[in-house]
């Protein structure tokens, strides 16, 4: 049984609905990338699994149906995001904020410093005067401090300079590997997602269109759902 | 949903009909209260300019009701007791003449307005909030121990000030001449909020910087609508002074800002009609609920917050959705 | 004036300080640490007066009274979250203003339903009573003391809960962005809840420890309310030590205000107008200063810019 | 059929007074066991454009002939010089400012209370007799708290260890006490009504300053003297009324009220009390809506049992009548006053001269 | 060479102990795009509000046209012929597309205080504001809220809403931010055909859109430029590989 297990999810905002029916699952231990055009759903998908919009269809963690958690028990089963757009705790430094939501496990804000140096750096200083990429950072440190067994990443690497976004990718390929966790990608770097993700899917107009194996993702699909 | 156009239509043939009927039925204390609900609704619709078109949250837009409470007050003081007015040296003969009354409490609480958006802009949110607050609380202690006008005890005038052509002690003329101008006043808004200046404003409240970078100052913009607002609700009190046939420091009062705000919210902030919607909702309340008990305040708050919990945007928004712009 | 009477009013203005502290500890934690205008502030303050007040009649303990008054005034706030703040959260200050205000209504005439219109009979405890003379010479009451010992500790407790413990930093980082907060694992609701219920505790305790030297009736939490807020913007919205010093400022103000005033007015004009002159002035004169620091400082002594 | 419509404070802070006034009136109204006269009764929450607004409908559509029950000066100056201009008789059973017994004053009003500066005079006078020469005197800075002190001053005739305004509303008095304390003062005069008072007598009481005090009866009242308790008693006040004057009307009156009501009569119960007979005596002559003149006259006698004993009032239609100093005392458990003395007798207003009518 | 439209000399501003901006000289010319790359932290937005007017130079100077308006307010920068886009969409979510680019047009013909006619009644602003909205593609959804916008389609409103003004210069942060690949590729087309209208000065951590646009790039390391060049040359540059582009690029 997969980790994260979803089908035919659907959601709407207000009267609009954004997602039509989305399949996805994600094994312990797999990355698997979430692509698609602007605006086609990935984020609300993300929001869903979150319980930060309601939705429907099924939609498990673990086994657990998460339609019946509230958000904060849903992320105690241990689920990690970073959000679309940063979303630091503006008024908190930057240690408050890698603390104030984290959960035990391997990594510490040690750890978290070792792979974000920045964060060291600037340990004292207001979320909300930090530059934007150094705030992109900080997301994906808290996010890593919550252990989470499947950590989410909206656009993590919006911003962030080339080489930190190495630094980042490796380490997100590494994590997959070693630790067990399950991860989902969302990001426009499509030629790092297709390195590091084993599987992807595609969304056109909140509904899975395509998904498989990334290896057997080819030109012309690729050109039509995504653009590239 | 209704179109708010229709709702408006049908809202300004209620506000015309009730005092019409009044008449008709000999019940001129009727039409009083849709006077009263005429000048609060004037008063709210100056407040509607600052908070509804600007983001301007004023607690503190009793310092222009009651200038121009006092404006009246003053005036007429010195006019039905034969002395002038000094003035640095200047003497200054009082009236009973509701323009002139009206010209100078649209004056006096213009500059009002000017010195306390000069200062009061320097902030925001929050901040505005109380800081209105604190400038309210100022005027309103010094309306208190200010003996020469009757201090707390206020001032009667005890002939309502005339108008040429015009008996006003007659309730239903005076409630078109209050009438008349909150006419005039929401003609105003309705124009203002579609002008280039309100296109302007509306962006300075929603990004201040983006009005920045197109080369407009959001600071200046914000301190027009807060003088054009302050001096509207100054007119209000004017007429709400002439109403009463007093005044007194109560005008001055932060609860009397929090009305104009209540009022604002209960109808539907930055809505054409919001402010007379919630004046006349607000005086059909008070007038009928303290029939029903003493502690007929226990039913206004419950009322009050049932409305804020489930119809969000007031009741233009319960009927008419959320603002559409007009493009 | 002699010095000692200076220096005595010096001590006066602070413990006053000490005491709008107090008042506003609650509210600093509702208006200034969660970000939202609770205009109920002083109904809670209220109920725990009243709560105070009517148990020490049956029991004629001010322990008891004091628990009832923190007990009452916690179950109230707890009750207000869940029915009616909680929805407001996301709301602007608008709304807020308006729900809250209705709230005042609801309480105050309540209240009055409950216990009826006269004042009602809350003194200090026999042990309590009476002065204790201070260093040169000044007859100080000590209840006062002991309020300003309460204060303190209270100040210095909130002041470790929001700046040191994690549960401060969430409660901070759920006035940012409840949705984030939640979505890391935190029930920002339960906490929420609990937290505004604690404001309401700390409402309620000042309400019975200051209403057994004032007066007990409906009412009596509006006034309180206003010097709140003025306390909190001074000092800064979210900061503790700023609502501190905000206090102390604004009890020094308001009471060196109160006796100077007329003096200074006093060698200018003849006695009776400059007492009053002087009076008016210094009524407005905590006003006046939270303008200057607001015009000063836009976002108080303390506060961060938005 | 007459109609009286009553404003008076019934919510919010100020309310027992109004409760008082209409309790005291409604008593005399069911003792005389009259049906003709219809009451309107509102609450004016102590705000005087609500009292204009009530009062507009009152006469405009209730159409009363007569109105009364207002507490507080600044909305009786609100309500009543519109009030008798169209032709309504105003019946006073508290608020006495000045403007209306001076130069403002109207045939059709009355005060059946007191000129507002009536107790603090009295309270002056008093202080003559007991032979304080330095009194220290404060009160809030408003207009009836100006009225105080020069009221006080008026009669009393020692020196002033000092004259200070409070703030309106004011809740800690730390400050005004070590001023008192540091005066060498020998009495301590002061006006602070309602919630004012209660927390200035708690907090002067546990200052170890024990100057005698000296005050007009506002901050004495009955429905008072029970939240400020221990710290009141042996306090001196001046009023008009006391449970203890000895006439019948007043015995039986207290005796109803406190049958009726479950609680001790105040002094604002009193007045509404007697207003009411004042009233009930002069409709017993002429109907105010068909012979107004011959009502006024009947008013003017004032033939009715007060339960002040005598009662007159002065060309300006404002009492004259005793006022006493009384003391608070405790009566099993229940805090009251006692007469010890009358400080003024048949004592008018000092306004009445501007009066002309 | 003709004198350059926007010129920054020793631009100097600290965060406490920390130097955001040091000593920055560098210049905008006409016909050009000038990108600006460099680690996170660097002090590229900082320099960006500096320029703008955002924020105030602890030492140096900026000089647009040949006048100085180092001390000059945002507005009047604006005023002056600078065109901004921010980094986060800064729109007016609850007016119409249309509305938004009159707010431009409006800023630019100096017209915001009028108060009676309605602002869409003047064919003037009207045409300056759906000129612009044609030239980015957006005149069919002129009518729609902002709120409904798509994140693409908000930030060609940004740049119609900065061309509107008929800048001298623009200054973009990360405009490329959020898009997905087909929308990068489009704005990258599009910012391509303005640089013939205005120069454009350019913050962005997306190396294709740099590498395929600028016709200058200067890197921005702890403050200081420590390389100006072509695309080339910055390339090429193992200073600037190790402080920022790393191996790939
Ligand atoms: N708060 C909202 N209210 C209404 N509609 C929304 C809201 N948020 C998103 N939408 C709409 O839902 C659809 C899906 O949006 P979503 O944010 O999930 O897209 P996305 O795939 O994450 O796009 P992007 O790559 O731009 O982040 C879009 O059409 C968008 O306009
Ligand atoms: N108000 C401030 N107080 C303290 N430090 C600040 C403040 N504003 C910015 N900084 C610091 O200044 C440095 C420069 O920030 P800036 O936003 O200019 O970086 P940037 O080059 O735009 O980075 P990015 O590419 O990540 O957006 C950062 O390290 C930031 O943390
Ligand atoms: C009861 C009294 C204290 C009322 C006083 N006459 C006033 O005008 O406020
Ligand atoms: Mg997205
Ligand atoms: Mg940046």
């Amino acid at each position: 049984m997969s980790l994260l297990e979803i089908r035919d999810l659907t959601a709407s905002y207000g009267v609009t609905q954004a997602l039509h029916g989305v399949d996805l699952s994600i094994d312990a231990g797999e990355i698997v990338a979430l692509m698609g055009r602007n605006g086609m759903g990935k984020t609300t998908t993300v929001k869903a699994i979150c319980r930060i919009i309601a939705s429907e269809g099924t939609l498990r963690l673990g086994g657990t149906d998460l339609h019946r958690l509230p958000s904060h028990r849903a992320a105690r089963l241990g689920i990690g995001l970073v959000p679309e757009g940063r979303r630091c705790f503006r008024d908190l430094t930057v240690s408050e904020n890698l603390v104030a939501t984290a959960r035990p496990g391997e990594w510490t804000q040690a750890r978290v410093e070792e792979l974000l140096p920045k964060l060291g750096q600037r340990r004292d200083q207001r979320a909300a005067s930090l530059s934007g990429g150094e705030q992109q950072m900080l997301a994906i440190g808290r996010a890593l401090m919550t252990n989470p067994r499947l950590l989410i990443l909206d656009e993590a690497t919006e911003g962030l300079a080339p080489l930190v976004r190495q630094e980042i990718w490796q380490a997100i390929a590494e994590l997959g590997h070693s630790s067990g966790m399950a991860i989902l990608v969302i990001d426009k770097a499509l030629r790092e997602m297709a390195r590091i993700a084993s599987r992807a899917v595609i969304l056109e107009r909140g509904r899975s269109v395509w998904s498989g194996r990334m290896d057997a993702l080819d030109e012309e699909t690729a050109r039509r759902l995504i653009g590239v | 949903m209704i179109p708010e156009r229709h709702l408006n239509i049908a809202v300004l043939m209620l506000f015309f009909a009730v005092p019409a009927w009044a008449l008709i039925m000999d019940e001129p204390f009727t039409i009083t209260l849709a006077t009263r609900a005429a000048i609060l609704a004037l008063a709210a619709t100056g407040l509607n300019i600052a908070l509804g078109l600007g983001g301007l949250v004023s607690l503190g837009h009793a310092i222009f009701f009651g200038i121009g409470g006092y404006a009246m007050g003053v005036l007429a003081f010195h006019a039905q007791t034969y002395t002038p007015m000094q003035l640095g040296g200047f003497e200054i003969a009082g009236t009973k003449s509701m323009p002139v009354i009206w010209l100078v409490a649209l004056v006096a609480s213009g500059i009002a307005a000017v010195l306390v958006g000069l200062l009061s802009l320097r902030t925001s949110g929050v901040y505005f909030i109380m800081i209105t607050l604190a400038f309210g609380q100022m005027f309103y202690y010094f309306a208190i121990s200010w003996r020469a006008y009757g201090g707390e005890d206020g001032l009667s005038i005890y002939v309502r000030n005339d108008f040429p052509g015009l008996n006003t002690l007659d309730p239903i003329q005076f409630f078109g001449l209050c009438a008349t101008l909150l006419c005039l006043a929401l003609l105003v808004f309705w124009r203002l909020a579609r002008s280039p200046f309100g296109l302007a404003l509306g962006a300075a409240r929603q990004v201040p910087q983006r009005v920045e970078t197109v080369g407009l100052d959001p600071v200046r913009l914000k301190l027009v609508a807060f003088v054009l607002s302050g001096m509207m609700t100054g007119l209000a009190g004017a007429l709400f002074a002439d109403l009463n046939r007093f005044v007194s420091p109560t005008m001055f009062s932060w609860q009397f800002s929090g009305e104009l705000i209540v009022l604002v919210i209960l109808g539907g902030v930055g809505r054409l009609m919001g402010p007379l919607i919630g004046a006349g909702l607000f005086v059909t309340l008070e007038h009928v609920l303290g029939d029903i008990t003493d502690f007929w305040h226990v039913i206004l708050g419950a009322i009050l917050l049932v409305i804020v919990l489930f119809a969000r945007g007031g009741v233009v928004g319960l009927f008419c959705g959320k603002a559409r712009p007009d493009a | 004036m002699s010095t000692i009477l200076v220096i005595e009013q010096v001590i006066n203005g602070l413990q006053f300080g000490v005491m709008l502290f107090l008042m506003a500890a609650g509210l600093t934690l509702i208006f200034g640490v969660m970000g939202l205008i609770n205009l109920a502030h002083g109904s809670l303050y209220m109920i725990g007066a009243f709560a105070a007040a009517w148990v020490a009649g049956l029991t004629g303990s001010f322990l008891l009274a004091l628990v009832a008054a923190m007990a009452a005034a916690a179950l109230a706030g707890a009750l207000v979250e869940m029915v009616v703040i909680r929805r407001l959260y996301a709301a602007d200050h608008l709304d807020q203003v308006l729900a809250t205000f209705a709230l005042i209504l609801i309480f105050s005439e309540g209240t009055r339903w409950v216990f009826g219109s006269f004042p009602l009979y809350l003194d200090i405890p026999e042990a309590l009573s009476g002065t204790v003379t201070l260093p040169g010479g000044i007859a100080y009451p000590l209840y006062r003391l002991v309020l300003i010992g309460i204060g303190l500790t209270v100040g210095l407790a909130l002041w470790a809960l929001i700046e040191r413990t994690r549960i401060g930093m969430q409660i901070r980082a759920g006035r940012d962005d409840r949705e984030m907060i939640a979505a890391l694992g935190v029930d920002i609701s339960r906490l929420y809840t609990g937290i505004f219920a604690l404001g309401a505790l700390l409402a309620g305790l000042a309400g019975a420890l200051v209403g057994a030297i004032q007066s007990v009736q409906v009412g009596m939490g509006e006034p309180v309310l206003i010097l709140a807020f003025v306390v909190i913007v001074i000092g800064g919205i979210g900061s503790i030590k700023g609502a501190f010093i905000g206090a102390l400022l604004v009890g020094l103000t308001d009471t060196l205000g109160g006796i100077f005033l007329p003096e200074i007015f006093k060698l200018f004009t003849d006695a009776s107008t400059a007492t009053q002159a002087g009076s008016a002035l210094a009524s407005m004169a905590i006003y006046i200063l939270m303008s200057l620091v607001l015009i000063w400082r836009p976002t108080g002594l303390f506060g961060r810019a938005a | 059929d007459v109609k009286v419509g009553m404003i008076t404070t019934l919510s919010g802070g100020g309310a027992g007074l109004g409760i008082d006034v209409r309790d005291g009136f409604l008593l005399a109204l069911e003792q005389a066991g009259r049906d003709d006269i219809e009451m309107v009764i509102e609450d004016d929450e102590r705000a005087p454009d609500a009292a204009v607004r009530i009062a507009d409908r009152m006469i405009q559509s209730e159409r009363v002939d007569i109105m009364t029950g207002i507490i507080w000066s600044n909305l009786a100056m609100a309500v009543v010089p519109g009030a008798v201009a169209q032709g309504v008789f105003y019946l006073s059973p508290n608020a006495g400012p000045s403007q209306l017994a001076g130069q403002g004053c109207h045939e059709n009003y009355f005060n059946v209370a007191w000129q507002n500066d009536n107790l603090h005079e009295a309270a002056g006078a008093w202080a003559n007799e007991t032979g304080y020469s330095n009194s220290f005197i404060l009160a809030p800075n408003y207009p009836a708290g100006q009225d105080a002190l020069t009221g006080y001053k008026r009669m009393y005739e020692g020196d002033l260890a000092g004259e200070i305004y409070t703030d309106l509303g004011q809740t800690d008095y730390a400050a005004e006490i070590a001023q008192i304390r540091a005066s060498g003062a020998d009495s301590v005069f002061f006006f602070l009504p309602g919630g004012m008072g209660i927390s200035f007598l708690k907090q002067y009481a546990d200052s170890g300053v024990e100057l005698p005090v000296i005050g007009p009866a506002f901050s004495f009242d009955q429905g008072i003297l029970q939240a400020v308790g221990d710290a009141a008693l042996g306090v001196v006040n001046t009023s008009q009324w006391s449970k203890d004057i000895e006439n019948e009307t007043n015995a039986a009156f207290v005796e109803s009220f406190e049958a009726e009501y479950g609680r001790l009569p105040s002094l604002y119960a009193s007045q509404g009390f007697d207003t009411a007979n004042l009233l009930i005596s002069a409709l017993d002559v002429a109907d105010p809506s068909e012979d107004p003149d011959a009502f006024r006259e009947a008013l003017r006698a004032a033939n009715f049992d007060s339960t002040r004993g005598d009662f007159a009032f002065g060309p300006n239609h404002h009492p004259v009548q005793d006022i006493y100093a009384r003391e608070v005392i405790q009566e099993d458990d229940v805090f009251t006053n006692r007469i010890i003395g009358t400080a003024l007798e048949d004592h008018a207003d000092a306004y009445a001269a501007e009066c002309q009518m | 060479m003709p004198d350059p439209i926007l010129t920054t000399t020793n631009l100097q501003k600290s965060f406490g102990a920390l130097k955001a901006t040091d000593s920055v000289s560098l210049d905008l010319r006409q016909g050009e795009i000038h990108a600006i790359i460099g680690p996170n932290g660097a002090g590229k937005s900082t320099l960006i509000d500096l320029i703008s007017g955002r924020t105030q130079p602890d030492a140096g100077s900026v000089t647009l046209l040949g006048q100085d308006v180092t001390h000059a307010g945002t507005a009047a920068r604006a005023r002056a012929g600078l065109g901004r886009t921010f980094q986060i969409s800064a729109l007016a979510m609850e007016d119409t597309v249309l509305q938004n680019a009159v707010l431009g047009a409006m800023g630019a013909s100096g017209k915001p205080w009028r108060f009676w006619r309605p602002a869409l009644w003047d064919a003037d602003l009207r045409m300056r504001a759906e000129e612009a909205l044609r030239r980015v593609g957006l005149a069919d959804d002129a009518g729609k809220r902002c709120a409904e916008l798509s994140h693409g389609q908000r930030r060609q409103l940004e740049v119609a809403v900065a061309l509107t003004l008929s800048p001298h210069a623009f200054i973009m942060d990360e405009p490329m931010a959020g898009l997905g690949a087909e929308g990068s590729r489009l704005l990258t087309g599009f910012l391509d055909s303005l640089r013939s209208e205005a120069p454009i000065l350019l913050v962005e951590h997306d190396m294709d859109a740099v590498f395929a646009l600028a016709d200058r790039i200067s890197v921005l390391v702890y403050g200081r430029v420590i390389a100006t060049g072509t695309a080339a040359e910055i390339r090429a540059s193992r200073e600037v590989r190790d402080a920022y582009l790393g191996e790939d690029a």
